[in-house]
């Protein structure tokens, strides 16, 4: 086990430098030039804020700067916001993202375990038709315009209520999160849904599970530690795609319910060419979500004793 | 890291009783349907900013959202009234010469901290916003200062600066050539004092977070959340504490998506709206009656006339100026009332010698019509030799409603006059790159005043001006800026910029679209807000919550 | 023991052989036929197989079904809901107006007297329209004595309050007491409402006016969109009437009509749908093949390179990628956006490929064929492709809806294709703007994502089904 | 029926599955008696109803299952009308069952030792610990070294012959008095075929335990079993003692089985498998099912119901051919003359 750590450990600092590495030249491929402005500035300004940002540097410099500043886990001073670093707008903002995010994958998770079991367990009857039917909807509707339906619905709500039932936009409380959590988490439930009905149904066909019948276990006993644990194991394997997919695929919902997350952040850098914030965020995200398909595979591990213990 | 959230989530339970109080408030017969956009009692309002301030320190800072927030946290020199006069900041008196300024400062000004605010706090704040490894872009606000531009351009020592204290409260500048409007300029942000030893003390981080700043104007900044949150409250240690109305601004949401900033108004949760084309109509069909304010910027499409481009010709040009009736433009494509229609690129916010300048001198009419524009068209062929106008480039931004235009204008110079109008659609960055290095035919810009004079567009077109974007050069329009920057005469002024006027309606550098104008809702019970056009917009320091019934 | 009973002799003939047995012997049938056979008794595959064809044949044959251009602009038309043809009266603009407006010889007829203040100025009376179509409604009023401006609102309905009284249009002076409104007129009512003012607060007392315009279409418009020549004289043309064409799903902000607009960014979503996978699948499956099938060391570091770019936060560098190729001058973005695609979409069918490449490799026929001296390129192409081709299709079919949906979300923030393109995700980006006053503008072009994604999500759910493979990733 | 009660009885059994393109009949009319201590093999093709008839027994049929008629007894019991909470105190305590693929009949999460202790904990309401020491002695009985390690792995950490003792183990936990193992040797090496065998003749010696083998393996039976019944169709075309079935098969089919055999074969001919396909079992034909298959099929056969004879007091066989009436006839040749007519 310790051995496949240091081995997972390995691949992932190499795969975070692939992905800066691409990432810096990638960045410096962009036409324009983050420096420009409103207003024409002197020659002198310029240089002295080429130097500030290190821009005065031939590329390779500039590589090796950033890929040593970047092992001390420090990515720059923005662009925009001269007196804020990288470090802090992530710090700042990224735990925003990730408790959104980590809400709505705890309300997909939840819902396509629960959904995916009825269904598979109600197998083309009513529920699972109903089910199957609000997941192919789910999955088939753009994000953004969930988001605003959702949005126009709490307005709706609002108004018949005649007080603030939810907030329409914002961040600060639990009622903030819910909606944009829900939006979010949607499409991954869909698709989880989807899976767990599926994999339930193929482990209800498995040998072992006439096994544990023939055996003439408990039903509840049967259910959970022969059918749902082993109907599991697919399921945990798309969890490190769906923090990728909830994570990144925030923008459209920070953007919509006005959530200071870093996907709206970086959305903005993208418009402000803002190089640091962008590299930044990028490398960032990068390598967040190295590190949870490596816990993803782990937490896969410790559910399968077949990688666990090791052929 | 996660352990940071739970500052986002505090006070659950709280909020639960909140909602259970709200719950129990529908078993009333009152409908109680604001969340706090106004608060008489606590004379708090709630607004909401399209991002977070991206600077706070005054002597770098370049964006409308930062000046919206200093202006209310700090005060120059001099201010703005409620009426939009110059008024006394920090400074009680000042005395304006052609050589220079004297400003006698109050001594009841203090920074938040309780210390006065002296006039060395200002000598420090420009000098910094001069010296070129502040790498300010908006250094060129102080350039009437005298020797600030050789400063900046690293030819000189800071300590050169035409800015000396006379004891802590006299504060004398000397100028670099006459400047009339110099009273206007103390008020804007580049010239706010700081002081020496709490810049120091922040370093870098100086105006990054709500602590990293000291402020002597009529609010503080109490809480700052990046992204999230703002919270101005009233400076207890400002000297004109008792004329501020309103005791806290609270900011917090921070959207740019209009509909989102529309839902928040609906839904009683904030003070102030602004409007687009689409969420104008659902607030005028609810019955929501906007405002309006016209912003005194700009909007114009600029010719590039740098050697080897097709629209060096001036009749391709006056084809284009024929055929594009700005009155269509703001109507029928930008649809927002408010946005004036404009033949000149002066707007009619600016000052003339009493009355405004476009009143005092009407902005001449271009001759238009179809006709007219293929008649101008033929002969640039002509003049060209070229059997087909080739391709030409508009370069455009990346908003909605810069796309909008830009399609509107595509189809038109294709319809009217068989124009391959090729759209380069850049976000901000690109496009501000692809300017200055002269990369278009034709780019749809704006420019907004930096201070109260109409040389701030006027200069715009000189020939030495960097942000000459197209590079227009015309020895008559030079001279005429010359005589208008150093004319002690304004009649004399105000005749060279309707000689620029004219040149610019004849020589076609440039077409003037339209002035633009805000649309918005205020809430009832806001009153004594100031739009400006200077200084900071809204300007909140005048305004008060009336009671329900007021 | 029970009596025998007696049975008749013919029965005990042997019985006859041949005809029975052949029954049973079915025709062979190939594996595709098979698939197409289990395809075609899939009532939702037969469904969503017959959307997608119409949406192929829409996307074809659409632009000659419904030949209006989608960047014709109507700017009188701008923003409206299905409208049938209908006539329009020809007038005069700004760039023709034979000087009939402003009303020169009134121009400062103003009343004499000082101002007043707000509270003591009366409301104007005579408040009348001379002229009321979608291009210009003109307002005269008498001037009241001490105005110092009017201030003219416009609304849709009557003003049920002094301060309901709609859009404020704009502050005349008062020394013009007249006014023109262009604003984006339809031919509803409207309520014109003028209040005189003393310069800082608006009198009491309203006027308040009824006028619903006629349709009409300003000079210019005209003859840039062909309803009259080019060189007509004005004088000849003006006040009779041209036909304006008809819009059966109306029309968008610029007066463009939805149903062409909606056929053409069909093309644009639909060729970034299918080529784009088309290519990266292509790719993907070449990459895995080669890797799966030399082996090896190459193997893992072809499928160590593929790991890299799977561990790209795809949906980020898409973005970057799209703003490092830039755009140029009128050029529509679609092929960054395919680039970008193909450059960060290939690994995940490399892998799909790859894994049944190294199964295949296994298979007894494959290693048959290979004693018997078959040469690579003959195993690959007549065993390694048809089986990997099963896969790949349904891979295809999945990658269809992911990609039309990233063609939505990256024109939503503004980072797809560039105006005047059209594309459903760019116009559901214009529509969701228009959500609450124009809802088809974004219900049609979100229809047409969600059908199509919903029509390709399953065929392939059918396909996998009729392939008999397991719901995998 | 004498006062005597077997171990296990089926009466007349007929089940049927309820499927999207009709009712399938895999079972109709069986007859089956097994006493205590006895092997009793079900030989037949693939799909001719003997998992069913054991799944039955279990009372395990699959979803859309049922026993439509008849009756199943364990020692005069009626299983068939069981409720499910019923089924649970015969299924595991009374009646253990091996299946055929080990692989895939563990649970494959579920350490082995936990899935033979889990049903004592159920059944004998043993506390785990005592639970898993009786699991780890269950396997040292089954001849698995290490017994104590091997209980702590997983199924993946076995080889298919250590898995199927292991299934004996979890089968025979609770002490039942009937084996139900469902070709128990098929996913394994003849070498571990015949290990296995003598483990379940050993334990058959030594606990007077009760076998229902279910397999196609003639050899198997021929090893193993004291009586065998011949599946075909759905139904017990013969059943007999080994050494007579094998010496003298009275069916067609169970000659066209030994026929198959290598070690039977007689001759230098290409060994020979019996031509055809099993009828639909979805419409059963109203003759003799293997009508279509029988070499020596007289008219009669394909639409007379088929009779059942008494060839002796323990061999039965389903056919017109052994019928007395038809061999009084003299259409056919004796028995001993039909061996090996088949081309």
């Amino acid at each position: 086990m310790t051995g496949f750590l240091l081995r997972r450990l390995l691949s992932s600092l190499i795969t975070i430098w692939f992905i800066a590495t691409a990432t810096f030249f990638v960045m410096h491929a962009v036409p324009g030039d983050p420096l420009s402005n409103e207003k024409a500035v002197n020659p002198e300004i310029r240089r002295h804020l080429e130097a500030r940002y290190g821009l005065d540097q031939p590329v390779l410099t500039q590589y090796g700067i950033f890929l040593r500043n970047m092992a001390t886990g420090d990515f720059g001073i923005s662009f925009t916001q001269q007196n804020r670093r990288v470090n802090d707008i992530i710090r700042e903002h990224f735990p925003v993202s990730a408790l959104l995010g980590v809400v709505a994958l705890v309300i997909a998770t939840l819902g396509a375990l629960l959904f995916g079991a009825l269904s598979a367990q109600f197998r083309d009857r009513w529920p699972d038709r109903t089910i199957m039917l609000s997941v192919i909807f789910a999955i088939s509707v753009p994000s953004f315009v969930l988001a605003a339906l959702a949005q126009w619905g709490i307005l709706s709500l609002n108004k018949a209520a005649g007080f603030t039932v939810l907030p329409v936009a914002g961040w600060g409380s639990w009622r903030h999160l819910i909606v944009p959590a829900v939006v979010l988490g949607l499409g991954t439930m869909a698709y989880m849904t989807r899976l767990m009905r599926s994999s339930m149904l193929e482990v209800a066909q498995a040998d072992y599970l006439r096994t544990a019948r023939a055996k003439g276990l408990g039903s509840l006993r049967i259910f959970v530690f022969h059918h749902m644990r082993n109907a599991l194991l697919p399921v945990v394997t798309v969890l490190g795609p769906a923090i990728a997919a909830v994570t990144t695929g925030g923008f459209v919902v920070e953007l919509i319910f006005s959530i200071p997350g870093l996907g709206r952040y970086f959305v903005q850098a993208v418009q402000q060419l803002d190089y640091t914030v962008i590299m930044g965020t990028t490398v960032f995200y990068g390598a967040f979500l190295v590190l949870m398909v490596m816990l993803v595979d782990i937490l896969y591990g410790l559910i399968d004793p077949r990688i666990r213990v090791g052929k | 890291m996660l352990a940071c959230a739970d500052v986002y989530l505090a006070e659950p339970m709280s909020d639960l009783l909140a909602a259970l109080f709200r719950l129990s408030l529908l078993l009333l017969p009152l409908a109680v349907l604001a969340d706090g956009a106004v608060d008489h009692e606590r004379q708090r309002i709630r607004l909401t900013l399209s991002s977070e301030p991206p600077n706070l320190n005054s002597t770098v800072t370049t964006d409308q959202i930062s000046s919206f927030v200093l202006s209310h946290v700090m005060e120059g020199l001099l201010t703005y009234d409620a009426s939009n006069e110059l008024s006394p900041g920090v400074a009680e008196r000042w005395e304006l010469r052609q050589d220079g300024a004297t400003f006698w400062l109050r001594r009841n000004a203090r920074w938040s901290d309780g210390k006065p605010v002296t006039a060395h706090d200002f000598v420090f704040a420009w000098r910094t916003a001069v010296d070129p490894k502040t790498a300010s872009q908006y250094a060129s606000a102080l350039y009437p200062v005298r020797n600030a531009e050789r400063i900046n351009r690293g030819e000189l020592p800071v300590t050169a600066l035409g800015v000396e204290a006379r004891g802590d409260f006299r504060l004398e500048v000397t100028f670099e050539r006459p400047t009339p409007y110099f009273l206007g300029l103390t008020a804007f942000f580049t010239y706010y004092p700081i002081r020496q030893d709490f810049y120091e003390s922040r370093g870098e981080r100086y105006a990054a977070d709500a602590d990293d700043l000291l402020y002597n104007g009529p609010f503080v900044l109490q809480r700052w959340v990046h992204g999230a949150h703002l919270r101005l409250r009233r400076n207890g240690h400002y000297w004109g504490r008792d004329h501020v109305g309103l005791y806290e601004i609270d900011i917090p949401y921070i959207t740019t998506d209009t509909t989102a900033i529309f839902n928040l108004y609906q839904a009683g949760s904030i003070a102030l709206a602004p409007l687009e084309t689409e969420t104008l109509r659902d607030a005028v069909r609810l019955g929501f009656t906007p405002k309006l304010f016209l912003t005194g910027s700009i909007y114009y499409l600029q010719f590039n006339l740098r050697e080897g481009r097709i629209t060096t010709n001036r009749n391709l040009r006056k084809a284009i100026q024929a055929i594009l009736d700005p009155a269509v433009l703001v109507n029928k494509v930008v649809g927002l009332p408010g946005n004036l229609p404009s033949d000149s690129i002066f707007p009619t916010t600016v000052k003339g010698v009493e009355l405004p300048f476009r009143t005092e001198y009407p902005a001449p009419r271009p001759e238009r019509g179809l006709g007219l524009a293929r008649h101008y068209l033929e002969l640039a062929r002509q003049e060209l030799g070229l059997e087909r106008i080739p391709p030409l480039v508009m370069l455009v931004g990346d908003g909605p409603r810069a796309n909008k235009e830009a399609e509107y204008f595509q189809q038109l110079f294709a319809r009217g006059l068989g124009l391959d109008v090729r759209l380069d659609r850049q976000t901000a960055k690109q496009r501000l790159d692809k300017m200055s290095r002269g990369d278009f035919d034709i780019v749809a810009a704006g420019w907004g005043p930096d201070y109260d004079d109409p040389m701030t567009f006027g200069d715009l077109f000189a020939s030495w001006n960097e942000n000459n974007r197209g590079r227009y050069r015309n020895p008559e329009y030079d001279r005429w800026v010359e005589i208008a920057a150093t004319s002690p005469d304004p009649e004399q002024r105000m005749r060279a910029f309707a000689e620029m006027q004219r040149l610019l309606m004849e020589d076609v550098p440039v077409l003037p679209l339209y002035e633009s104008g805000n649309v918005y809702l205020q809430h009832p019970q806001l009153r004594g807000v100031v739009r400006a056009i200077f200084g900071g917009d809204p300007n909140l320091r005048y305004a008060y919550v009336a009671g329900e019934d007021e | 023991m029970k009596s025998l009973p007696s049975i008749a002799p013919a029965l005990l003939e042997p019985a006859e052989r041949g005809a029975l047995l052949e029954v049973s012997a079915r025709p062979p049938r190939s594996y595709w036929q098979q698939v197409g056979r289990r395809l075609a008794r899939d009532a939702r595959a037969v469904v969503a197989g017959a959307v997608v064809v119409l949406l192929v044949i829409a996307t074809l044959t659409g632009p000659w079904l419904w030949p209006e251009d989608p960047a014709r602009q109507l700017l009188g038309l701008s923003s409206r809901g299905p409208l049938p043809a209908q006539t329009a009266l020809l007038v005069a603009d700004g760039l023709s107006d034979a000087g009939m407006w402003p009303p020169q010889s009134e121009q400062l007829a103003t009343v004499a007297g000082e101002s007043l203040s707000a509270a003591m100025l009366s409301a104007p009376v005579g408040l009348k329209a001379v002229a009321a179509n979608t291009e210009w409604v003109r307002l005269r009023w008498q001037p009241v004595a001490g105005a110092a401006s009017y201030h003219i609102y416009r609304h849709t309905r009557a003003p049920r309050s002094r301060s309901d009284l709609g859009l404020p249009l704009g502050i005349v002076d008062a020394r013009q007491p007249w006014y023109e409104d262009r604003l984006q007129l339809s031919t509803r009512r409207y309520y014109y409402s003028v209040v005189a003012s003393d310069g800082v607060d608006e009198a009491a007392e309203v006027a308040t006016l009824q006028v619903r315009p006629v349709q009409a279409i300003g000079w210019l418009e005209a003859q840039l969109q062909d309803f009259v020549p080019a060189d007509a004289d004005p004088a000849q043309w003006v006040d009779r009437t041209v036909e304006l064409p008809a819009h059966p799903l109306g029309t968008d902000y610029l007066g463009r009509d939805l149903l062409s607009r909606l056929l053409h960014g069909a093309r644009t979503s639909l060729f970034i749908g299918i080529t784009a996978p088309l290519l990266f699948v292509t790719l993907g499956t070449l990459y895995g093949a080669t890797a799966g099938f030399i082996g090896g060391r190459v193997d893992d570091w072809m499928m160590r390179f593929a790991d890299f770019v799977v561990a790209l936060p795809s949906l980020l560098f898409i973005i970057l990628l799209r703003i490092g190729f830039g755009i140029g001058p009128g050029e529509s973005g679609i092929l960054p956006m395919v680039v970008a695609l193909v450059l960060l979409s290939w690994p995940a069918s490399a892998r799909l490929v790859r894994g049944q490449v190294l199964q295949l490799r296994e298979e007894p026929y494959v290693a048959a064929a290979r004693l018997a001296g078959a040469g690579n390129f003959y195993i690959i192409t007549r065993h390694m492709l048809p089986n990997v081709l099963a896969v790949v299709l349904v891979a295809m079919t999945f990658a269809i809806p992911s990609v039309i949906f990233t063609e939505a979300f990256l024109s939503f923030i503004g980072m797809g294709v560039t105006p005047p393109t059209p594309s459903w995700g760019s116009m559901s980006n214009d529509g969701i703007r228009v959500l609450f006053s124009h809802p088809s503008e974004l219900l049609w072009p979100a229809a047409c994502i969600s059908v199509t994604v919903l029509a390709f999500n399953v065929l392939g759910d059918a396909l996998r089904d009729a392939l008999d493979m397991k719901e995998r990733d | 029926m004498s006062l005597h009660e077997p171990l296990l009885s089926i009466e007349a059994l007929h089940v049927h599955i309820r499927t999207a393109a009709g009712i399938v009949q895999p079972v109709r009319g069986i007859d089956l008696q097994l006493e205590a201590g006895e092997t009793l093999a079900i030989v037949g093709e693939s799909g001719c109803g003997k998992s069913m008839t054991a799944l039955a027994v279990m009372g395990l049929l699959p979803v859309g299952g049922s026993v439509a008629a008849g009756a199943v007894r364990l020692s005069g019991y009626r299983l068939d009308n069981l409720t499910e909470s019923g089924w649970r105190e015969v299924r595991g305590r009374r009646i253990g069952m091996v299946f055929q693929n080990p692989m895939s009949a563990f649970n494959p999460t579920m350490r082995i030792g936990e899935q033979i202790a889990e049903s004592l904990v159920h059944h004998r309401h043993l506390d785990w610990d005592h639970a898993h020491r009786r699991a780890v002695a269950l396997l040292d009985r089954m001849r698995i070294p290490d017994a104590a390690t091997r209980a702590q792995q997983y199924p993946f950490q076995f080889s298919g012959g250590m898995l199927q003792r292991a299934m004996i183990a979890m089968a025979l936990a609770c002490g039942p008095e009937l084996l139900i193992a469902d070709e128990p040797t098929t996913a394994l090496d003849v070498s571990v075929q015949v290990g296995l065998l003598e483990l379940l003749r050993e334990l058959q010696t030594e606990t007077g335990l009760a076998i229902l083998l279910i397999t196609h393996d003639l050899a198997i039976v021929a090893e193993i079993a004291q009586r065998v019944a011949v599946m075909y169709a759905g139904q017990i075309v013969e059943q007999a003692p080994v050494d007579a079935l094998f010496a003298q098969p009275a069916h067609p089919y169970t000659a066209g089985l030994l026929q198959s055999l290598p070690e039977r074969h007689e001759g230098a001919g290409p060994l020979s498998a019996i031509a055809g396909t099993p009828p639909d079992l979805l419409q059963p034909p109203a003759g003799c099912a293997f009508y279509d298959r029988c070499p020596a099929a007289l008219r009669l056969c394909a639409t007379a119901a088929v009779p059942r004879v008494e060839i002796s007091a323990t061999q039965r066989a389903l056919c017109w051919l052994r019928h007395p009436a038809v061999v009084g006839s003299g259409a056919v040749p004796p028995l001993a003359e039909q061996q090996g007519s088949e081309s």
